[in-house]
């Protein structure tokens, strides 16, 4: 069935981006990058877990997907917050 | 039917890997901070895009049962990103890029990251009463 | 009869605490008022349970009506009352204590916090759940965060920052043990622990063993078991007054926690664990006991000194505790109450010599302080009974300790002996320094005035009338935890009382 | 009235259709569940928004909001053009200051947003007279191309939109 | 009961003179006499029937169990004894009435005393081993408090503590004897120890036992080498010293000794010991005391070494000697006592005591003069006092005895001693006394008052009379006390004159002439002892006491010296060590689980994770890159958990792990931004190794847990078949914790409102006055700060995002019975919705807009959750019993209602007032920390093209 | 997977004990938080590894995974967050009150023995 090829071809290339993005937080001229890095991670992260829950058809895991989302923003801009201001909730 | 519906969501799937992966490459691959920003701001976005409207289609033909998380998922994803990237390019200034290296804004003021004006506060100072 | 009863050692100050932060957040003397009257309804609960745990066997409280094993049970017995009770008592005099000398000024929500602090000890004590203890311990411990780090200041803080620090250790450690024990066993009850532990098949017996001493060095930890006792001097000395004598209870969580599974679930007969517990147990006793005694001769503070003290104690409590028979868990049981009691006293009398001094270094020859009479023979008295000499109950629950140890008794009695004569010459130094010392540097009534705080003396007062009761009726009381221990030695009413369902 | 009910109709639309998204069923009852819920949070967070921005013309909006989705397939394309297939040395990236006539914060934001969504380009700062964005473009060989299709794609739609 | 209430009686009476000392100080030596006369008194009404022979008994239970009752008995001895004390205590207390000055609390002192009294004559009239230790601890402990008594003196200190050391220590060596003691025979009644000789010397525990007792006994006695507590002790006001040290305190090791003689004595090594110790203490201490110029320490000294005497004597074993010894008890208490009060009348008519000062009192203090003569010259062992009758008895049993196979050895050493005896007593007499009258005497000396002579008097007469009148005056006590000591009938005889052969009368003769020869030689002896080095006995005390106080300082302060680092240090490797033990030591086998098969992206994320934690150890000194690196680690072990099934815990793991990090980023904020590089590598290598022990450790026994099955059905089955049924929810984990451990989770929201409220004290005191406060007010950013504090994109996009954050919070909540979610999971995330608008347009102003009490919502929380479990009572179940049922209201679908959901608001309430009182907490710093407040959501407004919130800085 | 989820365990313990044995309050908190990491996940495992089968009703699954341990770690996630808050604001505290993180009060000017009260 091709939707399977298809499934493993998007966990293939999801994968791959997560270890690069993994690659990108050890090898990175600064904090930016690691901070794109994980909130690029996390997305990656959402999408396998999608992708997981079509292959085992089980739409359980999808609120955490969606809080997945929420929590990588919530994070991503507090990194970057603490690096502008240094006080985050000023 | 099936068969056209199974091909769209592999379809949908194919773009949606792909474009994760340029996004996740993009970082890796491009030289500048502000370029590798670009490439999940705009790729990874549509790549978890794609995959998810296929998620969404598929428990819709083949489990028989709606599932709109997904939507909600892309939707929150579509809204955050540009704030994420301006965040992200914020702090890039901030850390490692010279004003001059800037163009003008042309219009006499600085850029707000640079501009200490723009941290000047308005001078009503709260009591440092108990907030809880 | 008792049975809503049960519940109410946790209830009780978990809803006033509840209350205070709800209602009389901003009012100080209602909070005092009510702290008062919901701490003396609580020792009037623990007492009327105690009656009911004498004269009735173990009774369990399903909560949510769920039967034991797959619910949390509350389990009302003898020990479990009994420490109730002496939490109960121990808090009236503590809270006494801080609303005669204000501590409760000097921050926010101590209140609260201490009936929070109340309510997990109570809870420790009265659960029949492995989990649920730790969930107790954690209530217990974060409250006495909170109330360490009262006041604050630089070395509160830092030394707060410290018994955090090594408590989380501990609590990650309770987890692991817990982790291994649901995933050998499949339970969380103590008592089906106690049955299912007992028919573990040989393969489990190596990995069953591991689990069992590490639960048993979280209860270490608890009770500043050598080497883990490392935190106690500091967050002790550094405590408020009042806060280091509610602590006082603290460390006997650890041996209460120790003697309930030592006996109950890893009985010396075990198949699997067998002496493992009482071999590794005495030594580190010992040493304990070494240790205390050392710290208490060379303390730099009065407040260090009765932390060692804290120390010793539990050394003393320990090495009963590792013998695992009826008489050495009856000598500990005395001997936990009475150290509980003394021990506070002291931390009571070592915060109304620093309030007046300022300072409690040994060292220095300060001025003499006001009320200095009253408070040395306070401090005589709680010296007496915590290094042991007779009359004191320290004295009687040492007599009681050897004599139940006189197996090993080359070793042990040397130990508790020769400990002792440091204790004392610990003792005598610190106290001719602090009140016949300061009368050389300066002449009488020079020390500044202060005020009288009736309530703090009578709350020193009334910890040392517990000690003097405990010596008076030690017949009875010690009878009274013969039953007891002989009833720990026997759990199967413990065990029915759960009423488990056949093992499968 | 219906103002204090309702102080952001467009988002309690929005929330409603969050609740039916959110749990998957269009029931009478889930439904009646979304009414309130989308009347009371808008009540709960107004304070945090306190002005109310004048969004003119709905159906535009929509329509905006359409266009912008099919530019951002086609931004992917182009972005994954550059990253996979042109060298380093030959991207021309660059700071473009592009002065803009939106007043109203939402406008503005939804603006920058589109920018970021949108054709090799990130809105990345704002002067602070917030008169103009500072965008970052990934390849732009020539600037004023990209800065004149922001200007008439975008911001005079936002224009007739919003104002 | 009558013997309880003698013993009693002084402890009552120790509470009288604190009370009566405000009606003056007669009246409070009055009252404190007449207790002591009262005991007297009823001491005398049982003595009749002891002298018939009789043993009177009083006996009451206090700890039947460990033996310890309070058991009394009378015989003999004990008359003998509680006669000396309290008898002598009545002179005590009449003398110290006009000894003690104005400046001296009496009260105290006669409290002290009537303590120590009380504690003697309960060690005398003791049946029962435990009960007498605990009196025997008391007489330390009283004479602790007594010689302590001037508090300003640092010799008084100083003796206080050496004397409760020396006499203290030995007393807990003699709680290991009578121990075992008690143990041999069964009992630790003394009448029943007393009738088992045999079982006890033919127990292998006899030889301990009675190297223990004898601790204690020659430690309370000063025996030698424990005689140098006594002479420091000598710093107590004379009182105490003529009381403690002649007739009591000292005695009761010879009590205890004569007590034990029926069942420890007779042995060789009861001999050799006994008698040994007993003899070099005589002739050891004789000789010091005969170069003492200090009264005090003359006396002190001579009294070691008559205690000495006695101890040989009991040490011989037999009755002629132990008969000896009691009648030479009895003797020895009355000239001393006499001779001390003396000593003390100088002392306080010419304010020195120091013999090299004083000379010629003769004629100024006639009384005292007599007095002292009387008492000294039996003291010398010079016919026909009282003194001269029990020495003579003495060298006669020394003479008769053999030491180690050597027959004159111990007579001639005896003799030695009673030579020394000679010397020093008349020294006292002729240096004190004697020669000619001086001008420089501190104070002006004549004779005392009445009061202060009156009981050294009565004492000397006591001398004279028993003296000259042995068989009538002392005959009596003698045989019922050596009666008691013995065991067998007991009828002295004595007599002045035993004969021109008995080897005693040249013994004694020698004595004195030996004695007066010395005197005469004095001078010359004094200075060769001054010019031969002696170790002195108080700095080999300090030398022993102190540095071992220092020594244990230093181990005990070293090892808790606050390097918390190395306490995790030991603890780890003590527990790795015991529970490897633990794992070596019992049998294991490996699992046979069938293993789950890897597949890539799992894998994958394995490598992120581990990968992560790898380089949190690499990169923490950069504490910002380490908190990004955190978020790896919290974002991949959560979808770790939505990978294994658990998908509560993946909503709960990453919304707490965002919490966190915000909050250490909050902190992170005042804190120093990187952490500097402190350890050695050495160190380092150290903390990996353990770091690694404690890793491998951990996941070999995961990894073992984990491929094993349970060895019996996991009591969760339970949990997975009645969730529905019994529970109502079909979310199992959900329903476990609202119902089957809702218990756990009412403790676990606790924890978290008791955390906030922690946290809110916290900063309550770190915002008072003080180093923190200062710290704050002064403090500038230590970083670069960007403009534009709240950016405007956020502040719009928040507009929107909250909202739908909050119904998702709603939603998660309402859902959390049946689907993954609940109360706390809601809690967090519409705190986290919370935070987003904080983080967009600052606490302050968010907060001010939305008034809400987050104490109050803890607060609610906790009683909401406890108010929904106490409903179950009304129905007579117990706490958090839930109900759920399940209700139609149109137009709402079917629905559950569940007091589990009543509970889970209470949840949901608790977690978000927490988190938000903890942010709320924090903010209040930076506020005081300088930060400021914006009147407008963001700071750039584009309508009017000019930045708002601007104005002046702070 | 067992072994790599025990390696995975054993990792984030050994970092965490490495890091707690620093000398400043912050990694010494970062350590505990991987502590806390370690010791959820070992909990977790005391149900055994189980991949889609949620302890939920009617999710079709072919069984459930133990839901007790997850309920434990619940529970426990819980309680380290308000621990962690705890400590985290008195490491700020103690800092704002001594002017330095340090761990350990052995090698500063903190007396040993307290001091002044
Ligand atoms: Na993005
Ligand atoms: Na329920």
């Amino acid at each position: 069935m091709i939707l399977n090829y298809a499934l493993d071809f998007a966990f293939l290339c999801f994968g791959l981006g997560l270890a690069m993005n993994l690659y990108r937080v050890f090898r990175a001229p600064g904090v930016t990058d690691r901070i794109l890095a994980l909130d690029t991670m996390v997305i990656n992260v959402l999408t396998l877990i999608v992708l997981y829950g079509m292959r085992t058809k089980s739409g359980v895991n999808f609120e955490a997907a969606l809080l997945f989302a929420m929590t990588g923003f919530v994070s991503t801009v507090a990194y970057c917050k603490f690096v502008l201001r240094g006080d985050i909730i000023e | 039917m099936n068969l056209m519906v199974e091909y769209i969501l592999a379809a949908l799937l194919v773009f949606g890997g792909i474009f994760g992966i340029v996004g996740s490459f993009g970082l890796l691959k491009l030289p500048q901070m502000l370029q590798r920003l670009h490439a999940p701001t705009k790729a990874t976005t549509l790549g978890v895009g794609s995959a998810l409207i296929a998620s969404m289609a598929y428990f819709w033909f083949y489990e028989d049962r709606v599932s709109w998380h997904e939507l909600m998922i892309t939707l929150f994803l579509f809204l955050t990103a540009p704030i994420t990237a301006n965040f992200i390019a914020k702090a890039q200034l901030h850390r490692a890029i010279n004003k001059e290296d800037l163009p003008p804004t042309g219009v006499g003021t600085q850029w707000a990251t640079y501009d200490p004006e723009v941290q000047a506060v308005s001078p009503i100072l709260l009591d440092d009463r108990d907030p809880g | 009869m008792m049975y809503h009863w049960i519940s109410v050692p946790v209830l009780l100050p978990a809803i006033l605490g509840a209350a205070m932060v709800l209602l009389m957040r901003n009012d100080l003397l209602l909070q005092r008022v009510f702290a008062l009257v919901s701490t003396l309804g609580l020792l009037a609960v623990s007492i009327a349970l105690l009656v009911a745990a004498s004269n009735e066997g173990p009774e369990v409280y399903q909560l949510g009506d769920w039967p034991a094993p797959f619910g949390i049970v509350l389990v009302l017995d003898r020990l479990s009352a009994m420490m109730v009770t002496l939490t109960a008592v121990l808090a009236v005099a503590v809270l006494l204590y801080t609303i005669g000398s204000g501590w409760d000024t000097r921050g926010r929500h101590f209140h609260a916090l201490f009936q929070f602090q109340l309510m997990g000890i109570c809870g420790a004590f009265l659960t029949g759940d492995a989990f649920n203890l730790f969930v107790f311990f954690e209530v217990l411990l974060i409250a006495s965060y909170g109330l360490m780090i009262h006041s604050g200041g630089r070395d509160r803080l830092r030394a707060g920052v410290q018994y955090v620090a090594f408590n989380l250790v501990g609590s990650s450690l309770f987890l692991f043990a817990l982790a291994s024990i649901y995933s050998i066993t499949g339970t969380l009850n103590i008592a089906d622990l106690a049955v299912k532990a007992a028919e573990l098949p040989q393969g489990d017996a190596a990995l069953f063993r591991v689990a069992a001493v590490m639960l048993m060095m979280v209860f270490a930890i608890k009770g500043a078991l050598v080497p883990l006792q490392f935190w106690l001097p500091g967050t002790y000395s550094n405590a408020p007054g009042p806060v280091a004598a509610l602590f006082a209870v603290m460390t006997k969580i650890g041996a209460y926690s120790v003697i309930r599974f030592g006996v109950i679930v890893l009985p010396t007969t075990h198949p699997v664990t067998g002496t493992l517990i009482a071999d590794l147990m005495l030594p580190a006793a010992l040493l304990t006991l070494i240790i205390g005694a050392l710290g208490i001769l060379g303390a730099t503070t009065l407040s260090r000194l009765a932390a060692f003290a804290a120390v010793a104690s539990m050394g003393t409590a320990f090495i009963a505790i590792s013998a695992f028979t009826p008489a050495s868990t009856a000598a500990a049981l005395y001997y936990m109450v009475h150290s509980t009691l003394a021990g506070a006293a002291l931390f009571l009398i070592a915060d109304l010599v620093t309030y007046r001094r300022a300072h409690d270094g040994l060292h220095q020859s300060l001025p003499p302080i006001a009320q200095a009479g009253l408070i040395s023979a306070l401090f005589m008295v709680s010296a007496i009974a915590t290094a042991g000499m007779p009359p004191l109950s320290g004295f009687i629950g040492k007599l009681l300790v050897l004599d139940a140890l006189r197996d090993s008794a080359a070793l042990v009695w040397s130990v508790i002996l020769v400990t002792s004569l440091i204790i004392i010459v610990g003792f005598a130094r610190a106290g001719s320094t602090l009140f016949w010392k300061a009368h050389a540097s300066a002449p009488e009534g020079d020390g500044a005035t202060h005020p009288a705080q009736a309530l703090s003396f009578v709350a020193v007062g009334t910890l040392l009338a517990g000690l003097v009761a405990l010596t008076v009726f030690a017949g009875p009381v010690i009878a009274w935890i013969e039953v007891t221990a002989a009833s720990l030695f026997d759990p199967a009413a413990y065990i029915a009382a759960n009423q488990l369902p056949e093992v499968k | 009235m219906l103002r204090r009910l309702f102080p952001h109709p467009l988002l309690s639309m929005l929330l409603f259709a969050t609740w039916i998204l959110l749990v998957n069923q269009i029931k009478v009852g889930s439904i009646v569940m979304a009414l309130i819920l989308a009347t009371l949070i808008p009540m709960l967070t107004a304070p945090y928004w306190p002005n109310r921005p004048p969004l003119k013309k709905v159906p535009a909006f929509a329509a905006y909001v359409l266009l912008v989705m099919w530019d951002i397939v086609l931004a992917n394309i182009q972005v994954a053009r550059i990253v996979l297939f042109m060298r380093n040395e030959n991207i021309r990236s660059g700071w473009l200051a592009i002065p803009i006539d939106l007043k109203t914060p939402e406008a503005i934001t939804i603006l920058a947003g589109t920018i970021t969504m949108t054709p090799g380009t990130v809105t990345s700062d704002m002067s602070s007279c917030g008169r103009v964005l500072l965008i970052h473009a990934l390849h732009a060989p020539d600037p004023d191309a990209v800065i004149h299709d922001i200007k008439t794609r975008y911001e005079a739609r936002l224009k007739r939109i919003f104002e | 009961m009558s013997l309880a209430l003698i013993a009693a009686l002084p402890f009552l009476g120790a509470l009288l003179p604190g009370l009566m000392i405000r009606a003056g100080k007669n009246a409070c030596a009055l009252v404190t006499g007449s207790v002591t006369a009262l005991a007297l008194l009823m001491l005398g009404l049982n003595a009749p029937a002891v002298l018939r022979g009789e043993v009177v008994q009083t006996r009451i239970e206090w700890i039947p169990s460990l033996g310890l009752n309070a058991n009394f008995f009378l015989d003999g001895l004990g008359l003998l004894f509680a006669g000396l004390i309290l008898g002598i205590g009545l002179l005590i207390i009449l003398y110290a009435r006009f000894y003690l000055a104005k400046s001296d609390p009496m009260g105290q002192f006669y409290t002290y005393l009537m303590l120590f009294q009380g504690a003697m004559v309960g060690i005398v009239l003791s049946d029962n081993i435990l009960l007498l230790l605990v009196f025997w601890e008391l007489t330390s402990l009283s004479s602790f408090l007594l010689i302590g008594y001037w508090k300003h003196l640092p010799e008084g200190r100083q003796g206080a503590r050496m004397a409760l050391t020396v006499t203290g220590g030995g007393g807990l060596a003699m709680i290991a004897g009578m121990l075992i003691l008690g143990n041999i025979v069964g009992s630790y009644d003394l009448s029943v120890i007393l009738e088992n000789k045999e079982a006890i010397q033919s127990s292998d525990w006899y030889l301990p036992a009675l190297i223990l007792i004898l601790l204690g006994a020659f430690t309370k006695s000063a025996q030698f080498p424990f005689h140098f507590w006594l002479p420091h002790a000598m710093a107590a006001p004379t009182p105490v010293s003529a009381y403690l040290h002649s007739a009591t305190m000292v005695k009761a090791g010879l009590f205890l000794m004569a007590r034990m003689w029926p069942v420890l004595s007779g042995t060789p090594e009861w001999f050799y010991i006994v008698a040994t110790t007993g003899l070099i203490t005589m002739v050891m201490a004789a000789k010091i005391a005969l170069f003492k110029d200090d009264l005090k320490a003359l006396l002190a000294f001579s009294t070691v070494s008559h205690l000495g005497l006695i101890t040989m004597l009991l040490g011989f074993g037999t009755p002629a000697a132990a008969t000896v010894a009691v009648f030479h008890i009895i003797n020895h208490a009355t000239f001393k006592a006499a001779l001390f009060m003396s000593a003390g009348i100088v002392d306080h008519e010419a304010h020195t005591r120091d013999l090299k000062r004083l000379g010629g009192l003769r004629t100024l203090m006639p009384i005292t003069f007599t007095i002292v003569t009387i008492a000294s010259l039996s003291m010398a062992g010079i016919p026909p006092l009282n003194g001269f009758l029990s020495k003579e008895l003495m060298l006669e049993s020394a003479s008769q005895t053999a030491w180690m196979a050597n027959p004159w050895l111990l007579g001639v050493l005896a003799t030695i001693g009673a030579l020394f005896s000679v010397a020093y007593s008349f020294r006292f007499i002729a240096h004190a006394f004697l020669g000619p009258v001086r001008e420089d005497y501190p104070s002006k000396p004549h004779d005392p008052g009445f009061g202060l002579w009156a009981a050294p008097a009565l004492l000397a007469g006591l001398v004279i009379l028993i003296g000259l009148m042995p068989m009538l005056t002392a005959s009596w006590l003698v045989n019922a006390a050596a009666s008691a000591v013995t065991g067998e009938v007991v009828a002295v005889k004595i007599t002045h004159w035993h004969g021109l052969y008995a080897p005693a009368l040249w013994m004694s003769l020698a004595a004195i002439g030996g004695g007066l020869l010395l005197m005469g030689l004095h001078p010359r002896l004094m200075a060769l002892w001054n010019a031969t080095p002696r170790p002195d006995a108080k700095r080999i005390f300090d030398g022993m006491v102190e540095p071992f106080a220092a020594l244990a300082g230093r181990i005990a302060n070293t090892l808790h010296d606050g390097a918390l680092t190395r306490y995790i240090a030991i603890g780890t490797l003590a527990i790795a060590a015991v529970s490897y033990y633990a794992f070596d030591t019992g049998s294991h086998a490996v699992g046979t689980r069938d293993l789950m098969p890897v597949h890539p992206v799992p894998a994958l994320g394995w490598l992120a994770l581990v990968l992560a934690t790898v380089a949190i150890v690499i990169y923490h000194r950069q504490r910002l890159l380490t908190l990004v690196l955190v978020g790896i680690v919290g974002l991949m072990v959560s979808v770790s958990f939505a990978y294994f099934s658990a998908p509560d815990l993946a909503l709960t793991q990453i919304s707490v792990e965002v919490a966190t990090i915000i909050l250490m980023l909050l902190a992170l904020n005042f804190l120093p931004k990187a952490t500097p590089m402190e350890s050695s590598p050495v160190r380092r290598t150290w903390d990996g190794a353990i770091a690694v022990i404690a890793g491998v450790g951990i996941a070999a026994l995961a990894y073992a847990l984990m491929t094993r099955d349970q060895a019996f059905n996991p009591i969760s089955e339970y949990h997975i078949t009645n969730s529905k049924p019994g529970g109502g929810g079909t979310n199992i984990v959900n329903v476990i914790l609202v119902d089957f451990r809702g218990y756990d989770t009412f403790g676990e929201i606790i924890v978290l409102g008791i955390a906030a409220l922690v946290i809110f004290a916290l900063t309550e005191a770190l915002l008072r006055a003080g180093p923190a406060n200062d710290r704050l007010l002064a403090w500038r950013p230590d970083q670069r700060r960007a403009g534009d504090r709240h950016p405007m994109m956020l502040v719009v996009a928040t507009r929107v995002m909250l909202p739908i954050a909050l119904m998702v919070g709603v939603f998660i909540f309402l859902r959390g019975h049946n689907e993954p979610g609940g109360g706390f999971i809601a809690g967090l995330i519409v705190a986290i919705a919370l935070i987003m608008q904080y983080m967009a347009s600052g606490f302050a102003w968010t907060a001010a807009r939305q008034k809400v009490d987050y104490h109050a919502l803890i607060a609610m929380g906790v009683l909401i959750a406890a108010a929904t479990g106490i409903g179950a009572w009304f129905n007579g179940l117990p706490f958090l019993t839930s109900a759920f049922g399940y209700v139609t209201i149109w137009p709402l679908e079917e629905f559950e209602l569940a007091t589990a959901l009543l509970f889970d608001i209470g949840v949901f309430l608790t977690v978000l007032g927490a988190v938000m009182l903890a942010l709320a907490s924090l903010s209040r710093i930076g506020l005081r920390a300088g930060e400021t407040v914006n009147v407008q959501p963001f700071d750039i407004d584009p309508s009017e093209g000019r930045t708002l919130n601007s104005g002046e800085v702070r | 997977m067992e072994a790599l989820v025990a390696s995975a365990i054993g990792m984030m313990t050994a970092a965490g004990v490495y890091l707690m044995l620093r000398q400043r309050t912050f990694p010494v908190i970062v350590g505990l938080t991987l502590l806390t990491y370690a010791v959820n996940v070992f909990l977790f495992t005391s149900g055994r590894l189980a991949t889609n089968m949620p302890a939920i009703y009617g999710e079709g699954a072919p069984g459930y995974s133990d839901p007790l341990p997850q309920a434990l770690v619940l529970t426990a996630i819980v309680i380290s967050f308000g621990m962690t808050a705890v400590i985290v604001m008195m490491a700020l505290g103690a800092f704002l009150e001594s002017g330095h993180d340090k761990v350990d009060m052995n090698d500063d000017d903190a007396p040993v023995d307290g001091g002044q009260k």
